[in-house]
């Protein structure tokens, strides 16, 4: 493939981006337009990635390289493999429907849709570079709109939720900046290309601190307990494409960061560390779980419900087993499609009612059925109905776990679906069903843009849940080569 | 010509009809109702065939692949043996018929066609389960009948009631779930393997030792008990009479519920190799069978009468697999399917022609309801156990394999015995005997809802013949059950299928007679007592606690809203006041806090500056001294 | 027999007791005069080392020295009258108005 | 002049400068403050000639005693408004401490390391010429340079100083 | 006779100061603005001439060098002579009498900035710095009717001489020690002896003086109150280019004259560099004035640029002059904005800066994309420059001093998106749009498109840094 995939997926929003800026700032719908084919083009450019990566020769593909800084020996470098190949899909879904919900957006749509094209590029740049340098670069770029997104379009308390997220993720990224430094100097090869780095073991006292770094670092975007906190508030207050893109992709950055650099480079310091790992993401799926039955928001359930999913991401990667972390994976395209459903549906709801108070909603089904079945599926997906994507993923992590003999964790982990199973339906038989309140009598179903966009991505749901070995493929090829090393269970 | 390997049509045809009633409902003739009952009546019909194929090839077990994780591949095996066969008569001619019923029943309800898609998925998911042989798939369709039961139970979501009950089932369900789920990986943890031939294969040869698979076992059993409402996860099956009848008679009392005994069965080598595990199943039964009879006394909702029976009857064949006598159970499955299925449509004609289901609003019945009330006498003999009826005869065959065993399980069967006739007779006569409450507005139902009443009337009578009538190359259905089907014995146990040597069952006379009288004498006391209309106001000793169900309800609630709510709040509490405010804002507040110190050092004054350099140079020269030394 | 520590020493002294008049005066002029001690303690201290080595490079930095330091005077002066014309003053301590 | 007779005379000079730097910094009238600055230069003139630096000793004197001194006496008779409270600041105490301090480092440091130092006795003085040559040769640039200072400093002076265009 | 053509660099700069000095005279005061577009052409002019001559390389006796180090040095001089010109165009006109002298003294600047660097001698390099400081004492004190612009320039030029008193000790006491004024005549001197006291004193006194010159604490607190009281060109005059001149000087002189005193020296510059760092970053947390808070963030830069002296080498040499050429572009924007707002509105506290996106859209992206790069978000230049500073850091093994770095980079950014809140979240108190005149547009253009292809193409400056800075380590 002579067109360079790749840098297209990445560049285009940048590029959408900067057109977006000249444009007019009362030329509406052009601006949705060039949003739009941006968007467009990006997911079309993943898919095709997606369909263009040959399974069975795994290992990375699509290489691109291109000398930015030679003298300090970093590239700009991209290629894909399995488990990128699998979230770059999941970004090219989230962010067209989340273009699409966005629709309505129109106080300086011009800013936002800039602003939120600059973030998806920043995701798509991490997702498929192989310099430990980009790697950082891209993450940074994907947090630097994110203040502005939140402060000026977000919701309830959004200045407080902006700050915090920004500030939390920016401190998370400087661990991750000492990390790499050490890494740089530890290797002494005066490169930051991933496959160089690969080749060469570090001490193991490196290893133990900069894994640490790593995982703390990543673990902040991955709403690792404690460090979660940033999330919930963070998600109340972004509007809903923001929330969706955050919560349904760049919570994933966070858990992928520790797979592609943490655990490829640092064999022994995993050793050390996944089994702390296991301990605060199990404490995540429980802590998430029940924090976000007691909610009031309906956007704050669905923010602790991320933290909670987010727990069953890092206990597959803490599981030491090709099945766990293949789970791992999977959770996290699961997640990000079923998040970016769940806040799609919210927004729809909110941007009606203008509330999102759970005890003010009864019966919506009535007023909005297209809406409610979707956000009624998204549920089913993220208690884990088997038929869902939600099943296979949580599945293939529980029995990563029980093979790596990590009882207590499984049982917990199991519990933690129950408990997700409750707060879920009471959510929903609270929110949806029971007869229709009067004062919401006026509220219409989501406009055929909303129910689109909400349907593709049920689609995804369902087409996972029944058939995933699409997915499951590439993420195996991608995975086994770092469990083996990781001295895993095959 | 239908062979075995095409088992995998019936479910598909159900699973096709939910498709196009679900998605093209709206355009489809009688919202897809018609769909949904033709397919699944094409399953029906293919049964037979499929029956005589098994009787040709024996148990064959078939393994497409699903998806490959590494080495390990994920199977969507299923297998066809003389349980999974029977069992799927039993689902395909209840779901039909039912339906048909339902016709009539659900006649003027907005989301007809809904409902029609949601009885296809489950009678799918349903026949996916009993053909399933890898856990997975189980599990799967397990999860799938339980969100049916959910959707179902919630059809009127309009009605708080429902929606509550709904809730509760599937959180109920789910709990047990977790257990089946635990269980499952345990089992995949010490073999390897998903498939339950592989599994079992691996328990007989005593690969796996016993502490874990009795743990498993256990586990297992935990799900089973919560989808067949077995104490201690029995609470949501009466609740979930909130929903129509059709889908109580289908879902509540022929099929789903069964699941629990149906998986115990399918594992039942695995449950052999773990006597604990197999003391537990004929404890829990017992003690089902004992509580559900005595609380069905005191219910005035006659759908509530029938749910508890349900749980009561389930214990039986709980009891029965407990005590190693898998046929009897199985045999009792099918009949008891056929005549609770018969008192819940009786049941849902009644409510249809009187608008009421509270026994004391009812009366004297039998004559503004003559079919209604024939038919469900018929129902309530066979339930009551009344000779010749094939409730008799499949209880028979239990209490002989709980004679072996102990002649105390055998007493306290009997006493259960006694009192299902007791409030099986009360719940008859009170409804159809006596003065006519309804001073004659009591309509009967039409010819689409009395269709199947009168169909399902001759299993409840003849069933029990099947036991001297030659089944197939099988003496009889116990012997077919056994696997005495003229196939060797390697071949079940190479896809673990279930083969015991038959003892020959001598139909003893001791337990015909004792049985036989347990049932007359409780029909006859209640016949006694509510002949004559009148209302009995004294209370039976103890009437409240039955009432409060032990107060079980009571206390899950307590643990639900007390317990696990209060954590969570708490969790929310600490969440927001410590890991955010102290912990994060905390920390967010220190360079300010710091800055705000600092500032002050700037006072603007230039020899405090001029004194800043100095002492900045005393510092220097300190850490070169210092560094240098 | 002058040895070069003494003068050396002599140009700490006075370089010492300037910094002394810088920190301790008030008045903004005073603290020129300070500065100008001290300046000429470092014209003295280049000197001296010049001196002893018998190169003529110290006598040349100390004539520059003493150019800037007469160049400084000149201008601060000028800043000060300013100061004086607009504040009326020249006491350091009542210059506060920009702070923290 | 004999050997002992320099350090005499040294040590003369060294007394009157000291004495009168201190003068400068501790006087209590503005006054005496200059005169004693003053006298202290000339001391250290005085330095200059011991240390057979005559053309320095002049250039000290001419712009230093003359010049310098004139300037900052306008200067203070100009900011002499009475109304000043005292001219010490309230650090006075840490002041001392600080120059005391800065004294014994610098003290310790001369002391305690070994120079390279001719003998007194071999020291020459340069001849006059030797030192403009070198200043208009191997030191040119900074000479250039010096002036370039100066015409800045006049410049800024004078735009500061001067009192018109009012804004 | 010494090569003098080497020196026409530093002629032409003169001439051209004494061109702009003329021509104000000759002109009437209403004229002024064409004195400002001579200077700043001419500057610009002089640049690229001296950019011609990148190749050229000699030395001028031992007291002055003309290599590329120094060309780099005078290229910036010149530019960030030119834009602070063309940025007080507008300004002088409102607020400056007499603004003639004012254009000429910024070319003395930047002819003081240009010896400072390419001197390799003690004394060559001090009256060099001393040119720049006194055109900067005037500059500060320009605005002679402001009382504040006087108590700054007062404060500045006080302290500023004690700063050259001790600094000039300093220097005495090394000539005492090494014999020489020469560098590379002490480095040969130093590198045999052993350290003793005397060395130790001479070190303090200069590293004292010299951390007066680029505000480092503890010898910042003159800083502040200069920004604020200063023309706010001049502000940016100081934070900027004499910044830039204040480590050109440090790195050759730790390069070529004491390389063997780096042990002795690299742990007081580390302290001092943590120390810089979180001052200026927590202090400037509180501030309500935007110059101030600039003031405050550049000293947190200068902490920045004091962990590569403090990890001193090649390589940290490299990454300062890179950091100051992003540093400097990125810090011109910020200032140009304020200028401008200024101009306009003559407020300088951050809450008059309420709806600025409104008002003046481009002016609020300038300033935002301007502080993200401060604060070090990438596509911007301080990404990378920050990015390879603390690199060099940690390869000396300064991983403590580069945790410092960075949490104060988070810092920073905490007090960015307090003014960024303002400009887009706050709604505008006054309303009404905020004009820009064309070279203020154009100016803030360039230097916009400069901090962003710096963080996106970093290599082009790379190479001309790296090939300017490996002439000083031979």
């Amino acid at each position: 493939m002579n067109i360079p995939l790749l840098s297209l997926m990445t560049l285009t929003p940048l590029v959408g981006a900067l057109v977006l800026l000249v444009l007019p700032r009362d030329r509406h719908g052009l601006i949705r337009a060039v949003a739009l084919a941006a968007a467009g083009i990006s997911a079309a450019a993943a898919v095709a990635v997606f369909l263009v990566y040959d399974t069975v020769r795994a290992g990375f593909q699509l290489a691109e390289r291109l000398p930015w800084l030679p003298q300090i020996g970093i590239d700009y470098a991209l290629a894909v493999d399995g488990s990128s190949v699998v979230m770059l899909l999941l970004t090219g879904i989230v962010i067209v429907t989340g273009v699409l919900i966005s629709w309505r957006v129109d106080y300086r749509p011009k800013d936002f849709f800039a602003l939120l094209l600059l973030l998806v590029a920043g995701v798509y740049g991490v997702f498929c570079s192989t310099d430990l340098f980009f790697f950082f670069f891209w993450y940074e770029v994907a947090v630097l709109p994110m203040y502005l997104l939140i402060a000026v379009w977000g919701s309830t308390n959004k200045e407080y939720g902006a700050l915090k997220l920004t500030l939390m993720l920016v401190a998370g990224s400087i661990l991750i900046w000492i990390g790499l430094l050490m890494l740089y100097v530890a290797s002494g090869i005066n490169s930051f290309d991933l496959f160089r780095l690969q080749h060469i073991t570090f001490d193991p006292l490196t290893q133990s601190i900069a894994f640490l770094l790593f995982m703390i670092g990543f673990g902040v975007l991955a709403g690792m307990w404690p460090l979660h906190t940033w999330s919930p508030d963070g998600h109340v207050a972004a509007p809903t494409a923001v929330s969706m893109l955050h919560a349904g992709v760049l919570m994933k950055l966070g858990a992928f960061g520790i797979l592609r650099i943490a655990m490829t480079l640092l064999p022994e310091g995993a050793r050390i560390w996944l089994p702390v790992l296991l301990v605060l993401a199990t404490v995540n799926v429980i802590y998430g779980a029940l924090s976000a039955m007691s909610q009031r928001d309906l956007k704050y359930v669905i923010g602790y419900s991320s933290v909670s999913h987010m727990g069953y991401v890092l206990m597959g990667l803490a599981s030491l087993s090709l099945i766990g972390t293949t789970g791992a994976v999977l959770q996290m395209f699961s997640h990000g499609i079923m998040t970016a459903l769940f806040f799609a549906m919210v927004g729809v709801i909110y941007d009606q009612a203008h509330t999102r108070d759970i005890a003010a909603f009864r019966g919506l089904i009535c007023t909005m059925p297209a809406v409610s079945v979707l956000f009624i599926l998204a549920g089913l997906a993220s208690l884990g109905l088997p038929g869902l994507s939600g099943f296979v993923a949580e599945f293939l992590v529980f029995s990563g776990l029980a093979q790596a003999q990590a009882w207590l964790f499984v049982v917990l982990a199991v519990v933690g679906v129950a408990i997700t199973a409750t707060y879920v339906l009471r959510l929903i038989a609270r929110v949806f069903f029971g007869p229709p309140e009067a004062a919401w009598r006026a509220l219409r179903d989501g406009t055929p843009l909303d129910v689109a966009a909400g349907a593709s991505l049920a689609f995804v749901l369902v087409a996972v849940g029944l058939y995933p070995a699409p997915l499951i493929g590439p993420i195996v090829g991608s995975v086994l080569p770092i469990v083996r090393r990781l001295g895993g269970v095959e | 010509m239908v062979t075995t390997a095409s088992a995998w049509l019936l479910p598909a045809l159900p699973f096709l009809a939910f498709l196009l009633t679900a998605t093209l409902g709206r355009w489809l003739p009688g919202q897809g109702a018609g769909i949904a009952i033709v397919l699944t009546g094409a399953g029906a019909v293919l049964w037979a065939p499929l029956l005589g194929a098994l009787f040709v090839e024996g148990p064959q077990l078939y393994q497409p692949v699903w998806f490959t994780v590494g080495g390990d591949a994920l199977h969507v095996s299923y297998i066809v043996d003389p349980l999974a066969a029977l069992v799927l008569g039993v689902v395909l001619i209840c779901s039909t018929h039912i339906q048909v019923y339902a016709l009539g029943y659900m006649g003027g309800e907005a989301r007809f066609g809904w409902f029609f898609a949601v009885v296809a998925l489950f009678t799918a998911a349903m026949l996916g389960l009993v053909l399933s042989a890898s856990l997975l798939t189980l599990y799967v369709c397990w999860e799938v009948v339980g969100l049916c039961s959910y959707l179902l139970i919630g059809f009127w979501f309009d009605r708080p009631a429902a929606v509550e009950a709904a809730k509760k089932a599937f959180i109920t369900t789910r709990v047990g779930d977790v257990g089946l789920l635990i269980g499952i990986l345990l089992l995949f943890r010490a073999t390897g393997t998903l498939d339950i031939p592989a599994i079992v294969t691996a328990v007989q040869q005593g690969a796996i030792d016993g502490g874990t698979l009795t743990a498993a076992a256990i586990l297992v059993l935990l799900g089973a008990f919560g989808k067949s409402g077995q104490f201690p996860l029995h609470v949501w099956l009466p609740d979930a009479m909130e929903g129509p009848t059709p889908v109580s008679a289908l879902i509540h009392a022929a099929t789903m519920v069964t699941a629990g005994v149906y998986l115990v069965a399918r594992l039942f080598p695995i449950f052999e190799a773990a006597p604990v595990a197999l003391a537990v199943v004929a404890a829990v039964g017992l003690i089902s069978a004992a509580g559900a009879s005595l609380l069905a006394l005191v219910q005035t909702d006659i759908k509530r009468i029938l749910a508890y029976s349900t749980i009561s009857q389930l214990g039986l064949m709980f009891a029965a697999l407990g005590t190693g006598f898998l046929p009897a159970a199985i045999f009792h499955l099918t009949t008891h399917a056929a005549f609770k299925a018969l008192l819940f449509l009786a049941a849902g004609s009644v409510i249809h022609g009187t608008t009421r289901q509270k026994l004391d609003e009812l009366g004297g019945l039998r004559r503004s309801l003559p079919v209604t009330a024939f038919t469900m006498l018929a129902g309530a003999a066979a339930l009551a156990g009344v000779p010749l009826t094939s409730g008799y005869f499949s209880k028979d065959e239990i209490l002989l394999g709980l004679l072996d065993r102990s002649t105390l399980l055998f007493v306290a069967t009997l006493a259960v015995s006694a009192l299902t006739a007791f409030y099986t007779f009360r719940l008859w006569v009170r409804a159809f005997l006596g003065p006519d409450q309804m001073h004659g507005h009591a309509h009967e139902s039409p010819a689409v809802m009395l269709g199947p009443l009168v169909a399902f009337t001759v299993p409840s009578l003849l069933l029990g013949f099947l036991l001297f009538i030659p089944f197939g190359p099988s003496a009889n259905i116990i012997a077919f059950l056994a696997g005495e089907t003229g196939h060797p014995p390697a071949q079940y146990a190479e896809i673990g299928s279930y083969y015991h040597a038959h003892h020959e069952a001598t139909p003893n006379g001791l337990v015909l007679g004792t049985s036989a009288a347990a049932a007359l004498a409780g029909a006859g006391a209640a016949w006694a007592v509510y002949r004559s209309g009148a209302r009995i106001r004294r209370r039976l000793p103890g009437a409240a606690v039955l009432e409060r169900g032990f107060f079980i309800d009571a206390l899950y609630r307590w643990l639900t809203t007390q317990v696990v709510m209060r954590l969570s709040a708490f969790f929310a509490w600490f969440d927001r006041r410590w890991v955010n405010d102290a912990g994060v804002n905390g920390a967010g507040r220190l360079p300010a806090v710091v800055g705000g110190a600092l500032r002050t050092l700037q006072t603007g004054n230039l020899s405090t500056y001029a004194l800043a350099i100095v002492a900045g140079m005393a510092l220097i020269a300190g850490i070169i001294l210092w560094s240098g030394r | 027999m002058i040895p070069l520590e003494a003068v050396a020493g002599l140009s700490a002294v006075l370089f010492a007791i300037g910094l002394y008049g810088v920190l301790a005066r008030r008045n903004a002029v005073l603290i020129l005069l300070a500065v100008e001690v001290m300046l000429n303690a470092v014209a003295l201290n280049f000197l001296g080392f010049g001196a002893f080595r018998g190169d003529l490079t110290g006598q040349v930095v100390a004539i520059f020295v003493i150019c800037v330091a007469a160049a400084e005077v000149g201008l601060a002066l000028g800043i000060l009258l300013r100061l004086h014309r607009n504040r009326q003053t020249v006491d350091i301590d009542r210059l506060d108005e920009l702070k923290w | 002049m004999s050997f002992d007779g320099a350090l005499v005379a040294f040590g003369i000079v060294a007394a009157v400068a000291i004495v009168a730097s201190l003068g400068v910094v501790l006087a209590r009238s503005v006054v005496s403050a200059a005169v004693s600055l003053v006298i202290s230069l000339m001391a250290v003139a005085g330095v200059y000639v011991l240390l057979l630096a005559d053309f320095l000793a002049l250039v000290q004197v001419l712009i230093y005693g003359g010049a310098v001194t004139i300037l900052l006496l306008f200067a203070l008779m100009l900011s002499r408004t009475g109304r000043d409270s005292g001219l010490t600041t309230r650090h006075r105490p840490i002041a001392t401490v600080a120059g005391l301090a800065t004294a014994i480092f610098l003290g310790w440091a001369i002391v305690a390391t070994n120079w390279f130092a001719l003998p007194y006795a071999q020291l020459q003085r340069v001849e006059l010429p030797i030192i403009g040559t070198a200043l208009f040769s191997t030191w040119a640039l900074p000479f250039e340079v010096v002036s370039l200072v100066l015409l800045v400093a006049l410049i800024g002076a004078a735009v500061i100083a001067r009192t018109g265009d009012a804004p | 006779m010494t090569a003098l053509y080497l020196l026409l660099p530093e002629l032409l700069i003169g001439g051209l100061a004494f061109l702009v000095l003329a021509a104000d005279l000759l002109l009437p005061a209403r004229r002024a603005p064409i004195v400002g577009w001579l200077a700043a052409l001419g500057m610009l002019a002089l640049a690229f001439f001296c950019a011609t001559w990148w190749g050229a390389a000699g030395a001028m006796g031992e007291l002055y060098v003309l290599d590329r180090f120094a060309l780099l040095f005078k290229i910036l001089a010149l530019v960030m002579g030119a834009i602070v010109i063309l940025m007080s165009l507008d300004y002088a006109r409102r607020r400056l009498p007499g603004a003639g002298e004012y254009y000429g003294l910024i070319v003395f600047a930047a002819l003081g900035m240009a010896l400072m660097t390419g001197a390799t001698e003690l004394l060559t390099a001090y009256i060099g710095l001393e040119l720049l400081n006194f055109s900067l004492y005037v500059l500060v004190s320009y605005s002679k009717w402001n009382p504040k612009s006087n108590e700054a320039g007062t404060k500045y030029i006080l302290l500023g001489a004690i700063s050259s008193a001790v600094l000039l000790y300093g220097l005495s006491l090394l000539y005492g020690l090494t014999g020489t004024t020469n560098y590379a005549g002490i480095a040969q001197a130093l590198a045999s002896g052993t350290p003793s006291p005397g060395l130790v004193a001479a070190l303090v006194l200069i590293l004292g003086g010299l951390g007066f010159k680029i505000a480092a604490v503890p010898f910042h607190m003159w800083a502040p109150d200069a920004y604020q009281g200063a023309p706010t060109p001049i502000a940016a005059l100081l934070a900027v280019a004499a910044k830039a001149a204040g480590f050109g000087l440090l790195v050759r002189l730790l390069a070529e004259a004491l390389p063997s005193t780096l042990p002795l020296i690299g742990p007081p510059l580390a302290a001092v560099a943590a120390a810089t760092m979180v001052l200026g970053n927590t202090v400037a947390i509180r501030q309500r004035n935007l110059k101030r808070l600039l003031a405050y963030s550049s000293i947190g830069q200068v902490g920045y640029l004091l962990v590569g002296l403090a990890g001193f080498g090649a390589g940290a040499a490299e990454a300062i002059v890179f950091h100051l050429a992003g540093y400097a572009a990125t810090n011109f924007a910020a200032f140009l904005v304020v200028i401008i707002v200024e101009n306009r509105t003559g407020d300088e506290d951050i809450d008059d800066y309420a709806g600025l996106a409104e008002r003046a859209p481009f002016a609020a992206f300038a300033l935002t994309a301007a502080f993200f790069s401060l604060a070090g978000l990438p596509l911007l230049a301080g990404f990378v420059t920050k990015f390879y500073l603390f690199l060099t850091a940690a390869q000396a093994g300064l991983i403590w001093l580069v945790a410092i770095g960075v949490t104060m980079s988070v810092v920073s950014l905490y007090y960015y998106l307090m003014v960024i809140r303002q400009l887009y979240v706050v709604a505008p108190i006054k309303v009404g749009p905020l004009p820009m005149t064309a070279t203020e547009r154009a100016l803030l253009s360039v230097l916009v498109v400069a901090t962003i292809a710096i963080g996106v193409a970093p290599a082009p400056l790379f190479v001309i840094v790296r090939s300017a800075v490996a002439p000083l380590f031979g």
